[in-house]
């Protein structure tokens, strides 16, 4: 095994990954739960799709993908801060009106059942093994990135404070609902970013092409113990494990349905014997009256 | 003097005037006209039963709360309906009743939280944070160091953090809200050197306490509150507690309830009875002994008391007594029996019976109806084959609710909706109400008005009377001290001192509470 | 001086109700309502986009789900599966805990019935082999449920990764055994069972000749009314639910919250796999890779929308599954993708409507007392 | 009873129902092939055709018997995952014919062949000669003596193309490696292009020139993943030289729109008949695209060498297996 090709791959698999772990981190510190991370990356694929086809540039896709994020997030949003509904249920809620929504759009504009016609979008260089694709770089820096944000801003404070005691927020005259509105927002438009990355490598929309790496994200975040640094290396680590699923297959020794489960066993066992009990920010999930 | 207006002083402006402020929540009128009108440079206290509506008042001076109707003057300007950061910006600080501290964040965050300083627009700027928080520390004398998180600190720390808070923000209106509840004499007294500062260097300050003895001692004037209306308002050289107490309730309380005389020679049971406990030692989450080798036993008949500054190990000791927290190292006995590595469940059935200090996180399920939660630890008796028996789950209710005087009397109504007196009610209703021979009685009058606590002191000296062995914990000095056979004293996880509280005073044990005092722990 | 609120509180309840029944039924039946009324205007204005008369296509709707006993033992076969599922997610919720796994506890449950069917002889007889069928479907339910319980009780991993993973780790298994083992040649499911087929709707009343509905739905219904007995009426379920609101308060009043996690979620899993039944016995008297195919995560969105309780599971499940043959019924003129959007703005409007109106009907109550 | 009312229509066109597969229209590949099948009936013969897309399982039964019901002359189900339905259906409904393309046929326990009901035509194709011919392509084509394959859901269905694939490299290379891969084992599988691209990259990385998918929308990864390196991949079902003009070798076309139409067309003038219909290079029902577009790919020798496969297997000459 190629160490160079094995890093290369294990970080393109990463990217979606690690946006959305991110946004999820930001969501999770305030306080709201981040079932949606599926449904945003979903989204953005579909949106960066659609704005990619109709102006033929990918940086208007990336604009058009955050913005598709963006509104499912303020859905989200609205639901749960402004009328306070239960993260939980909106949350699947989400994930099933993405499915829905770039269905039922894919079939308006496009036609078809599962795929988008072939978009323009980055990368293409044969020997930059997709590194010449610049939602790659900002998806390695965005962790720290976010950890920066989290723990070195004003605003990392107040979702800090949010999410643990928002009773204690409000007394010092921070916006709860303000600050979870602007964190679910960003969370939108990261997740979103982790999908844009998605369809605009592969230059199309395919029906579900997020194929649950939202879930695996929110894995993440719970794994990193909702720390932007910590959760990115649970995607790295989730990342490393498919790449040695892929590069493992293909001898027929193992039947691939047993490679295929390396990652998810690999989460359930350093669940049970290494990351151990995860204690989530105090006010997560939780309705204020 | 019992008239709800203040009276017109046409020379100076008040700091605060409320005036005549309605507040609902659904069916409930927590503020019926309730006026207030605080002078500048006075400590003013408010008082009044549990829901009597005086947290609900001061949130609507915080601006947390918009009020039904009534007006809201801040230092003559009409400011009805304001929203948190334009009462902070005006000088209000509110300390609440309950901590609002991000546990998680350090003493410097909590403090910027909201007014953060920040370099290059939009890097928070921590030394600067510290800095403040430095200075401030020297101007008051409440010193804390600015990294240490809120999790770690004692409850008299955060309440200092607390204070830090408002004055950070510039307040010059304070209102506490049952700031000593929490805390030790010494504590309280350093609060009160502090607020007297505060008060001396022209600030304003509103302090409700459920203690009639510090409103004697600390306050200028005195506003008292019932059933959501403000009744009165007098000067506090003018009035009794006795005379307050009267006015808070509507009728004549006995404020005594534990100053009677113990009776003397009264049969203690037999040694092998009662709780027992030998060379306990109780690991913290941090790896530290928080209970260190502590030996006693509590005979049937003996209220054995202990008090001590929080924080001092009595919460992990009440703890793992009850099976909630595991033992590292020692025995428990109950009546002669060893429970030590025993379940909750068992323990129940050997005997035991526990008031938790915390209600609402540990007493009672406030999504639970009453009748719910008092069957909670005994269900098992409320069924046969599996299957609860519906009708005696009402009785046992309508039983519990009568005589321990629990209000509203429904028996379907959610703990929730019960004021908090009620709900501790509940609690000690159903574990005084069920067999047992040893009782883990911690904090039972916390933040309880006195009508209440004379209720439930009697039913604890009942008890003993019918020859329980009873384990009384409280951070009320006087409480322990009017209660108790014998007293002992945490500190640092250790007994600092037993003795029979008839020897004690609250000077000796105050002392051996803040450790300038080592004795004897026979 | 006028009476304390205490005082007051008493009058205005003076019998044994939490609440008069009228406003329960408010609060309970409104939410809904408006989220239906969400759902048609949301509805229109996709087939207007479509270019479609909206009253045409819901008049299509109607008549392909509800209109005739085809399309609506269709409607009942597909609220069967929900049914299970949505029960299933709910019994962990109400011990607190969110069970994302009833995915791959179905598809379990489903190939342990068949297995069973397939070793069974022939000649079983029925009530017999309908009972050992079913009860090594919630046998194997439970097994994939108690994975995440033990793992959650012993190293306090956290239930909703476990059974996410634990989704693509069982699914796979299974898998496996079909494709490298079990299927009939040229396809993927196993051969038909032998013993424990359950009689069809249409076997009792012809009208639903042809609908897959069968007597798994009976199950479905006890189940329920069994979940509600225990949940509200037995001593385990009094702790469950306590373990749920409060596990601190819950363990101080001596119930085993780890006992309590572990049953909740070990028979979340059994009530899940027994779901499986109404496909392999039901149905298609095989087990076939796929056949879950999102019934059990769609048994979240049930649960939440019936609120975690039993009977409202039932309602939910039913009008989840009609909401999925209308989709079938109108495919001609609007795709039926639309379904799968509505789906999602019931279940927000749902969620959202539920705190508000209760917030909106106390407000106006409280104002109309004062 | 309803067939009675269409057959009292038979001066018109006929009336025909299509139930997609999982999916559905704008595949790119299998069901668009259906869907192109159906489209020249319309146009050429005048049919009038309905399509159903269902969802999950129940639904099948649903869209055939919803079609069967109106009174459809033909229904036609697109998959081998319609099979007992068909069947059942065709029982129900003895008037009516139906098709089913990739109809999987049982055995009964002596190991013969259950063949369908009288009024159903399976139609089969054998994959494994097409993959076959591209198998071989593939390995003389290539220089490296490694050539992939990415399957979708592994499952037998897609073990067909793999064994004939791995046959056909074997035979003109027989120290050729082939590393086959698979994107999952749910049907997720089909349509997660992102896992496809880096199997095939892992792939291309490895040394592997060509690469043969059988993975539905997972294959629009393949593609890229061709493009990216500028190697080379091989297309399925339908000749899928648009999505990666220059980088498709060339496709494995199943002829389901010839199918498809022609199963129409015998309704039209009444000569359909059930039965079990297999098409193989013979019948011209699998293939491989040799046209001006790939041309250029392919050295002449190369397409000698495959065209003489070709025309052993349609001999008899070569067996080609279907299970790997
Ligand atoms: N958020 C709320 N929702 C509903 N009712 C409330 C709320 N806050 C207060 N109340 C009601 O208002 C009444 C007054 O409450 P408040 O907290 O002001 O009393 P208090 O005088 O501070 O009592 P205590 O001494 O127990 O702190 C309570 O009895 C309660 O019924
Ligand atoms: N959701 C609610 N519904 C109804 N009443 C409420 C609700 N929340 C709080 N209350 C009321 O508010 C009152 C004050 O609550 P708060 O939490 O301030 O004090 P407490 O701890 O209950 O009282 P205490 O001072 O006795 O400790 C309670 O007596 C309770 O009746
Ligand atoms: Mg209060
Ligand atoms: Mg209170």
């Amino acid at each position: 095994m190629n160490p160079i090709s094995f890093v290369t791959q294990m970080i393109r698999i990463a990217i979606p990954y690690l946006f959305a772990a991110s946004g999820g981190v930001v969501a999770e510190r305030a306080g709201i739960v981040s079932l949606t991370l599926e449904g945003f990356m979903l989204s953005g694929a579909f949106a960066a799709v659609l704005g990619t086809n109709y102006s033929g540039s990918p940086w208007v896709g990336v604009l058009s993908g955050v913005l598709g994020g963006l509104i499912f997030a303020l859905i989200h949003a609205v639901a749960t801060i402004r009328y306070r509904a239960d993260q939980v249920v909106v949350g699947v809620a989400i994930n099933l009106l993405a499915i829905g929504v770039t269905r039922f759009f894919l079939k308006l504009f496009f036609a078809s059942s599962s795929n988008s016609p072939r978009v323009a979008g980055f990368g293409g260089n044969i020997n930059m093994a997709g590194f010449d694709n610049p939602l790659l770089w900002l998806g390695i820096i965005v962790a720290p990135v976010m950890a920066f944000v989290i723990y070195k801003t004003p605003f990392g404070l107040r979702v800090r404070a949010v999410g643990e005691h928002p009773d204690a927020a409000e007394s010092v005259g921070v916006s709860v609902k303000r600050v979870r509105y602007a964190a679910v927002a960003l969370s939108g438009m990261l997740a979103a970013l982790g999908g844009v990355y998605l369809a605009l490598d592969q230059h199309q929309f395919t029906d579900q092409m997020t194929a649950g790496r939202g879930f695996i994200a929110i894995s993440a975040v719970i794994f990193g113990r909702w720390d932007p640094i910590r959760a990115a290396l649970a995607c790295l680590l989730f990342a490393a494990a498919e790449t040695l699923q892929i590069q493992l297959q293909g001898s027929h020794a193992i039947p691939s349905q047993f490679i295929e489960m390396i990652p998810y066993a690999l989460v359930i066992i350093a669940l049970a014997g290494v990351v151990g009990r995860a204690i989530p920010p105090a006010a997560l999930g939780r309705v204020e009256d | 003097m019992i008239s709800g207006a203040a009276p017109k002083s046409a020379s100076v402006v008040p700091a605060i005037r409320m005036d005549g402020i309605d507040k609902s929540f659904g069916a409930i009128r927590a503020n019926r006209g309730a006026s207030v009108e605080v002078m500048p440079g006075e400590i003013h206290a408010l008082v009044g039963e549990n829901g009597a509506g005086k947290s609900t008042l001061m949130r609507i001076l915080g601006g947390l709360m918009k009020p039904d109707s009534g007006h809201v003057e801040v230092n003559g300007r009409d400011v009805t309906g304001w929203s948190t950061n334009e009462a902070i910006a005006a000088g209000i600080g509110i300390v609440h009743q309950h901590f609002m501290l991000v546990p998680t964040l350090s003493v410097a965050e909590n403090l910027v939280l909201g007014a953060e300083p920040k370099t290059r627009g939009i890097v928070l700027d921590y030394k600067h944070a510290a800095d403040d928080v430095r200075k401030l520390s020297n101007e008051t004398g409440l010193v804390i160091a600015p990294e240490r998180l809120i999790s770690d600190l004692s409850v008299g720390e955060a309440q200092r953090v607390e204070i830090l808070k408002v004055l950070f923000r510039g307040a010059r209106i304070l209102v506490l809200d049952e700031p000593t509840a929490v805390l030790s004499p010494p504590e309280v007294r350093e609060l009160w050197t502090v607020l007297r500062r505060l008060r001396d260097k022209g600030d304003t300050i509103v302090l409700i306490t459920h203690r009639l003895d510090e409103v004697v001692e600390i306050s200028n004037t005195i506003t008292v509150m019932r059933a959501g209306q403000t009744v009165a308002r007098v000067k506090t050289s003018a009035t009794t507690p006795a005379e307050i107490a009267r006015l808070m309730v509507g009728r004549e309380v006995s404020l005594s309830a534990g100053k009677r005389v113990q009776p003397s020679g009264r049969p203690t049971g037999p040694p092998d009875k009662g709780l027992e406990a030998r060379s306990l030692i109780v690991m913290g989450s941090r790896g530290i002994r928080v209970i260190d080798g502590v030996s006693f036993t509590v005979r049937p008949g003996e209220i054995f008391g202990i008090a001590g500054v929080e924080g001092n190990g009595q919460t992990e000791l009440i703890e793992a007594l009850a099976g909630l927290r595991p033992v590292f190292a020692g025995e428990i006995l109950i009546d002669g029996a060893d429970i030590t590595r025993r379940s909750v469940a068992q323990r129940h059935d050997a005997g035991l019976s526990h008031i938790p200090e915390d209600r609402q996180r540990r007493g009672l399920i406030l999504e639970y109806t009453v009748a719910n939660n008092l069957i909670l630890g005994v269900q098992k008796h409320f069924s046969s084959r599996g299957i609860i028996d519906s009708t005696r789950v009402m009785e046992n209710a309508m039983q519990e609710i009568s005589s321990f005087d629990i209000r509203p009397p429904n028996p379907v109504l959610t703990a929730r909706s019960l004021s908090g007196g009620n709900q501790q009610k509940v609690v000690v209703a159903r574990e005084m109400g069920r067999e047992f021979s040893v009782l883990l009685a911690s904090q039972p009058t916390r933040g309880v008005d006195v009508g209440a606590i004379e209720f439930i002191h009697q039913q604890l000296l009942d008890a003993r009377a019918q020859g329980k062995a009873i384990l009384l914990v409280s951070a009320e000095l006087n409480e322990v001290l009017a209660l108790s056979d014998r007293v002992a004293v945490m500190y640092r996880g250790k007994f600092a001192v037993v003795m029979p509280a008839a020897e004690a005073s609250e000077e000796v044990l105050g002392e051996y509470m803040i450790g300038t005092k080592k004795g004897n722990t026979a | 001086m006028s009476a304390s609120p205490l005082v007051e509180a008493k009058g205005v309840q003076p019998t044994f109700t939490a609440a008069p029944w009228r406003e329960r039924a408010e609060e309970a039946l409104i939410p809904p309502l408006v989220a239906l009324l969400v759902a048609l205007i949301c509805g229109d204005l996709l087939i207007l986009s479509y270019g479609q008369s909206p009253a045409a296509v819901y008049r299509m709707l109607l008549e392909g789900t509800w209109g005739n006993a085809y399309g609506f033992g269709q409607v009942l076969y597909k609220a069967t599966t929900l049914a299970f599922t949505g029960l299933a997610v709910s019994f962990g919720l109400r011990a607190g805990l969110f069970n994302i796994g009833a995915e791959s506890q179905l598809a379990a449950g489903g190939f342990a019935a068949a297995l069973t069917g397939l070793v069974l002889p022939g000649g079983t007889p029925l009530a017999l082999a309908l009972l050992v069928c079913m009860i090594a479907a919630g046998f194997a339910g439970g097994v994939v449920g108690s994975v995440p319980a033990y793992l959650k009780t012993r190293f306090g991993a956290h239930e909703v990764i476990v059974t996410i993973m634990l989704n693509f780790i069982v699914l796979a298994l299974l898998n496996w055994f079909i494709a490298g083992h079990l299927h009939v040649p040229e396809t993927l499911h196993t051969p038909e069972i032998h013993a424990g087929v359950l009689p069809r709707l249409a076997d009792i009343d012809s009208r639903f000749h042809g609908s897959a509905a069968n007597l798994a739905l009976i199950v479905a219904v006890l189940v329920a009314i069994a979940v509600w007995f225990y949940l509200f009426r037995a001593r385990g379920g009094y702790e469950l639910r306590a373990v749920g609101l409060q596990p601190q308060t819950a363990e101080y009043g001596g119930i085993s919250v780890n006992r309590v996690w572990m049953r909740a979620l070990t028979f979340s899993g059994v009530i899940a796999g027994m779901g499986g039944i109404n496909y392999v016995l039901g149905y298609k008297h095989y087990y076939e890779d796929g056949f879950a195919s999102g019934a059990g995560f769609l048994g979240i969105a049930v649960a939440l929308v019936g609120r975690n309780h039993p009977f409202g599971v039932i309602i939910a499940a039913f009008f989840f599954a009609t909401l999925s043959q209308g989709g079938l019924a109108i495919h001609a003129f609007v795709p039926k993708q639309m379904m799968d959007v509505l789906q999602g703005v019931v279940i927000i409007a749902v969620a959202t409507a539920v705190p508000e109106v209760r917030r909106i009907l106390r407000g106006a109550r409280g104002r109309s007392d004062a | 009873r309803r067939s009675a009312k269409a057959e009292g229509k038979e001066t018109s066109s006929v009336r025909i129902g299509i139930v997609l597969d999982v999916g559905g229209r704008g595949d790119k590949s299998f069901n668009d092939g259906a869907y192109a099948g159906a489209d020249s009936a319309t146009r050429m013969l005048g049919s009038n055709i309905r399509f159903i897309e269902p969802g999950e399982g129940a639904d099948r039964e649903a869209g055939l018997r919803l079609l069967a019901a109106e009174g459809m002359n033909l229904v036609i189900g697109v998959g081998f995952i319609f099979t007992d339905d068909l069947a059942n259906l065709a029982k129900e409904y003895p008037n009516t014919a139906f098709a089913g393309i990739d109809y999987a046929l049982a055995t009964d326990a002596n190991g013969n062949v259950i063949p369908p009901p009288p009024n159903v035509a399976a139609l089969k194709f054998r994959e494994e000669e097409g993959s076959y011919l591209v198998g071989a392509l593939a390995a003389l084509v290539g220089h490296s003596k490694k050539v992939g394959f990415v399957g979708g859901m592994d499952i037998p269905l897609i073990h067909k193309f793999e064994a004939g694939y791995r046959a056909g490299v074997k035979k003109v290379c027989p120290d050729c490696q082939i590393i086959a891969q698979y994107a999952g084992v749910t049907p997720d599988a089909f349509k997660n292009p992102g896992k496809g691209k880096e199997l095939a990259l892992s792939q291309y990385n490895q040394g592997v020139e060509v690469i043969f998918h059988a993975a539905g929308s997972t294959g629009q990864g393949v593609f890229e993943a061709a493009r990216a390196t500028n190697k080379l991949a091989i297309g399925v079902d339908s000749d899928q030289n648009d999505e990666a003009p220059g980088h498709v070798l060339t496709s494995m076309v199943k002829g389901v729109n010839t199918v498809t139409f022609d199963a129409i067309s015998r309704v039209q003038n009444h000569t359909f008949k059930g039965g079990i219909y297999s098409f193989g290079l013979k019948e011209g029902g699998v293939g491989y695209i040799y046209d001006n577009r790939n041309r250029a790919l392919i050295p002449d020798s190369v397409h000698a060498r495959v065209e003489e496969l070709k025309q052993e297997i349609i001999a008899g000459r070569i067996k080609v297996p279907s299970s790997r």
